[in-house]
């Protein structure tokens, strides 16, 4: 159940080119909750992948930014209820968020238009590097 | 640091060709036409990918007959395979929902297929794209490096004038233009002859308006005895495309 | 603090009613329609404006042959007139250029033209829109108050899956439908008026495919001879969409 | 040659409408330099809409923000150069803005992808009303 293999290789790949070839110390990575990440595969993964590199010895910290949503049309913000989705629909969300445009409405209106204001993407936040 | 952009290159890295099938006008054959170049590829041997970037009306799976078929996960997404394609489209997750994407949304959504699906090794990976010429199209040409453009149009002024704006955009983008393929005639006419012409193109060649495709659409297998699909045959043949 | 939207409500003070022609997927007709439906209504008598939403393919002034026409600049822009409709493209700015707009600057380019468009009176403003469910469907939905739908298909699976989504869109945002209308016929069929049943929605008629449409386009006179045109009368009549 | 007339009446009734039936003393009004807008009709247009209303007496100030654009594809920047535009090309984007990307493309590698970094679009930075 893991695209979280695929982030794994990403992540490290952009940190080893931010740190140009400096031994990396830690790392911290945001996760949108849309992003849906099982955390502790990530870990797994990158941990596994780390080996041999320039980011063996990094420690890795990971944080999980909840999601808001805004409607383009009442203004209304609201958060994630993963209540509200199925199993299919959750599965979707996870390989690409913008399916939360397929399944997701205004709380308050009803409108299919509206705006991820967090809770999107993975980036890395922090990098503390040797020398 | 958008750690996704950084595994663009590398899921992509196996592919050797990529050809985005467009127009800029709706309703030409876009979809037919990549699904069909996908398929008569595929039948000559090759490692064929297609992938759907008409992220509001994704319909390869249509043509195809693969709708609710799931990629699998595994350490990363592998596309669904049909008649020897690797295909991938928002329709596998969407199902019939609506898809009401902003541009950013579009934008989103492609650097996240990209960076996750395993295409492997392929020889050629066909993508069919929407009409316009918003983000999906200039994010496929800003993301697949080396993306060549197949030309579809009607004869209709009605397509013509889109499409024109269509070849100014490539043309600004160099974007190399494999050609202009003529679909839906329906009476001989040199029109769309001559606007390849003074668009400096090559014109490829018509494929005929065949009442009995729509019964062929959904069977690969049907799809290939079409009379569309063995104009389009001789036309890729002529112009290398399935060597 | 954006001054443009403050205006649009005034903008539109003097239009009675907004009826949107879309249909998710392209190349359907839209254009068409949506052009010889303002057409009918004026030689009705009615107060009509012609608003041209497919910003990377505007294409009404070709269907009217008024390409290179220009809005004059009188405290805001004066639509063009042509057959006692009055007319507001981006093709009259950008002649045969590319319109590489992303969904952001499709947003901008509507709202500026809501702000600075003078109608007037009008009892009718129709609003031919491009493919897809992105930004200009939404924002004209956003900002187009009181905007109603005609939704218009042709009978091919891959058009009607397409607007099944779009159907699903205008439900969710609580656009009024006015009806399906099914256009390019080529042979008796119910499964567009099945479809209609299925979303809920009138089935208004269809619309023969004719092959002397295209000798038309371009000339209002001559498209009010053409089989569409009288077939398209009798169904906004009984639709009561002409009184 | 003035849609400057529409202008005026959107700025004059943003303003009253943000005063909220106060009296406005100063506005200050920036105009990007895509918009093309002549600020001497401008100016002329809201003196003479102005009368009458909760505006009458306020001072507008106008500030034109240059246009720069930058490319989605390479990242250059660069200025709007009205040189490399004729007539009716400024004519245009003097109505819709957008149709730069009509026009326009990136100095350095050609894409007509860019993004409008500043100087698009009409807004009130600052209004000062008494009491
Ligand atoms: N050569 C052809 N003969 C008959 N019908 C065609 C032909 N090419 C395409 N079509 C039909 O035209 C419609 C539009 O084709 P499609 O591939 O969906 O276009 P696009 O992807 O450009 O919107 C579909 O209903 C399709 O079945
Ligand atoms: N009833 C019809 N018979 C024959 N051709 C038609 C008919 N309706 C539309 N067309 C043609 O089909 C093409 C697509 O029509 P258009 O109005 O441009 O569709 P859209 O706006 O949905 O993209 C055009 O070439 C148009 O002339
Ligand atoms: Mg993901
Ligand atoms: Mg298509
Ligand atoms: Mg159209
Ligand atoms: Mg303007
Ligand atoms: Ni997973
Ligand atoms: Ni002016
Ligand atoms: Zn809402
Ligand atoms: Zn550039």
């Amino acid at each position: 159940m893991v695209h979280e293999w695929a982030l794994a290789e990403a992540v490290l790949a952009t940190a080893s080119r931010a740190a140009g070839g400096k031994i990396v110390k830690s790392l911290k990575v945001v996760l949108g909750e849309l992003q849906n990440v099982d955390v502790e595969i990530l870990r797994f993964a990158i941990s596994e992948l780390k080996r041999g590199t320039d980011l063996e010895a990094a420690e890795v910290e990971f944080e999980v930014e909840p999601a808001v949503f805004k409607c383009e049309v009442c203004g209304t913000e609201w958060r994630l209820d993963d209540a509200l989705l199925n199993d299919r629909e959750r599965e979707a969300i996870h390989f690409v968020p913008e399916l939360a445009h397929a399944f997701l409405k205004c709380t308050s209106c009803g409108s299919p238009d509206f705006r991820v204001v967090k809770g999107r993407g993975v980036w890395i936040k922090e990098l503390v590097s040797n020398g | 640091m958008d750690p996704r952009l950084a595994v663009i290159p590398f899921r992509l890295g196996g592919v050797k060709r990529i050809i985005v099938v467009c127009s800029g006008k709706g309703g030409v054959g876009k979809t037919l036409i990549s699904t069909l170049f996908a398929l008569l590829a595929s039948q000559r041997g090759k490692r064929v990918g297609l992938l759907d970037l008409d992220f509001h009306g994704p319909s390869v799976s249509v043509v195809l007959g693969c709708r609710g078929c799931t990629p699998l996960e595994d350490k990363g997404l592998i596309p669904v395979e049909v008649a020897g394609v690797k295909v991938m489209s928002l329709d596998f997750f969407a199902g019939s929902a609506p898809l009401p994407l902003r541009g950013r949304d579009a934008t989103e959504a492609l650097i996240e297929l990209l960076a996750v699906t395993r295409w492997g090794e392929l020889d050629l990976l066909v993508v069919d794209s929407p009409p316009g010429t918003g983000d999906e199209l200039l994010d496929a040409v800003r993301l697949l490096k080396g993306v060549e453009a197949l030309v579809v149009t009607t004869p209709s002024k009605l397509a013509l004038s889109s499409v024109s704006r269509l070849v100014g955009l490539l043309k600004a983008a160099r974007v190399p233009v494999l050609g202009v393929l003529e679909n839906m005639r329906v009476e001989d006419d040199v029109n769309v002859q001559r606007m390849a012409a003074e668009w400096g193109l090559v014109y490829l060649g018509w494929l005929p308006y065949d009442r009995d495709l729509e019964r062929a659409l959904g069977d690969p297998s049907a799809l290939f005895s079409t009379s569309v699909s063995r104009s389009l045959e001789r036309i890729l043949e002529t112009a290398n495309l399935l060597a």
